[in-house]
């Protein structure tokens, strides 16, 4: 499952019903980004910005290719845009496996691809206005490790 | 043909897209690229570092050597901060 | 949260509420075990014996463990003993970060903990009987990657 | 003092514990170990690898070198399979 959405989800829901759904899974990650609020550096929300047809590919894209690599059975990406608020969930990755191996490395290859190859900018609202978050090149260094 | 702009590249020129009309000699991504560089120095200056930006070709991640015959619509993608 | 129960949970729930309770956090890792029956080795179902006293000092010295070494949040264990069914939710991981890579790990590290360390015994129940599950030598290779 | 057996060691013994009152010169665990093995010959059999099993002591996993003096409840482990 795909979806690329501006309204808000539940992930807890999101991965009982996955989990149903799939037959001969023994491992279920799930890895849930959420909008961060600190002390140091608070701000009143998150705006994402996304080219949604663009997103939406290169997700289907992402999974497929994990679902190959890691022998999962499946697997699954939600992701929000729009004006976000801290707590909220921004997005979810979910990976069903036979066992723990792959489907903690199914959800952490995905993460790492998705941080720097889908189509989303985050902005940080704050008192001072909008500013946009600068890719990190910890990121591109994380996604290294896959190639 | 139609060009996007996202995010920070979209604010630096002040609109989403262009409608284009490139000429022959503009074979690929990279020409084109080249081509909207040299017609807006807005983009040329927030593009400098050009090796920064993914392109996008019918809503598909390609390589610049792409060739854009037939495409409808082209984007220009500042580094990515989803997640 | 350090749960030992016989009863049935729900995990979406449990992850949902782990995430509403916290502040701070910028990643959540679920980890779920599914109980597992296959073609090749069909079981009707999975009974866990306990040591439950042991089980939940083990689990929170685990969890605390988890939290100083990858500078979480928080983090939960929820495990389940008794008689399951294939595709009931054995037991639960849930670790909350300020970054995903912090909760990855320490939910990796926190499965590969508890597959050697915890007080549980697995049977398989087919249509033979019940059989002890063996011990994998591949759980302690796991677990020593962490010492 | 109680001695506990879980999983296929409770199965081999056909029971889940021992009431135990060990002499004097049984001072750790490893002792009381090697005392029950030499008066129980099924133990002695299932254990012939004690390497494999940990020991507890009133309900925290402990070295074999730990005294049993004081303790209320033993158990031994074998290999575990949770998760």
């Amino acid at each position: 499952m795909i979806r690329v959405t501006a309204d808000p989800f539940d992930p807890g829901l999101n991965a009982n019903r996955f989990q149903a759904e799939s037959e001969g899974a023994g491992a279920m990650v799930t890895f849930t980004g959420i909008v961060r609020s600190t002390p140091d550096r608070p701000i009143t929300a998150l705006v994402l910005e996304c080219y949604p047809a663009l997103a939406e590919h290169e997700l289907a894209e992402m999974r497929d290719r994990a679902i190959v690599r890691f022998g999962l059975i499946d697997a699954a990406i939600t992701h929000r845009h729009g004006r976000l608020l801290p707590g909220d969930t921004i997005m979810q990755v979910i990976t069903l496996a036979p066992h723990r191996r792959a489907a903690f490395e199914g959800a952490a290859f995905l993460m790492d691809y998705l941080k720097t190859d889908a189509p989303f900018w985050k902005q940080e609202e704050t008192e001072n206005g909008l500013e946009w978050v600068a890719a990190k090149s910890e990121d591109d260094a994380a996604r290294g490790r896959w190639s | 043909m139609k060009v996007l702009y996202f995010a920070w590249l979209r604010e630096r020129l002040n609109r989403a897209s262009d409608e284009i009309d490139p000429p022959a000699e503009v074979k690929t991504l990279a020409d084109l690229v080249h081509w909207l560089r040299a017609r807006d120095e807005a983009l040329d200056i927030a593009m400098a570092n050009p090796a920064l930006f993914k392109l996008s070709r019918d809503a598909r991640i390609v390589s610049p050597d792409t060739p854009i015959a037939g495409a409808r619509e082209i984007a220009i993608l500042p580094p990515m901060t989803g997640g």
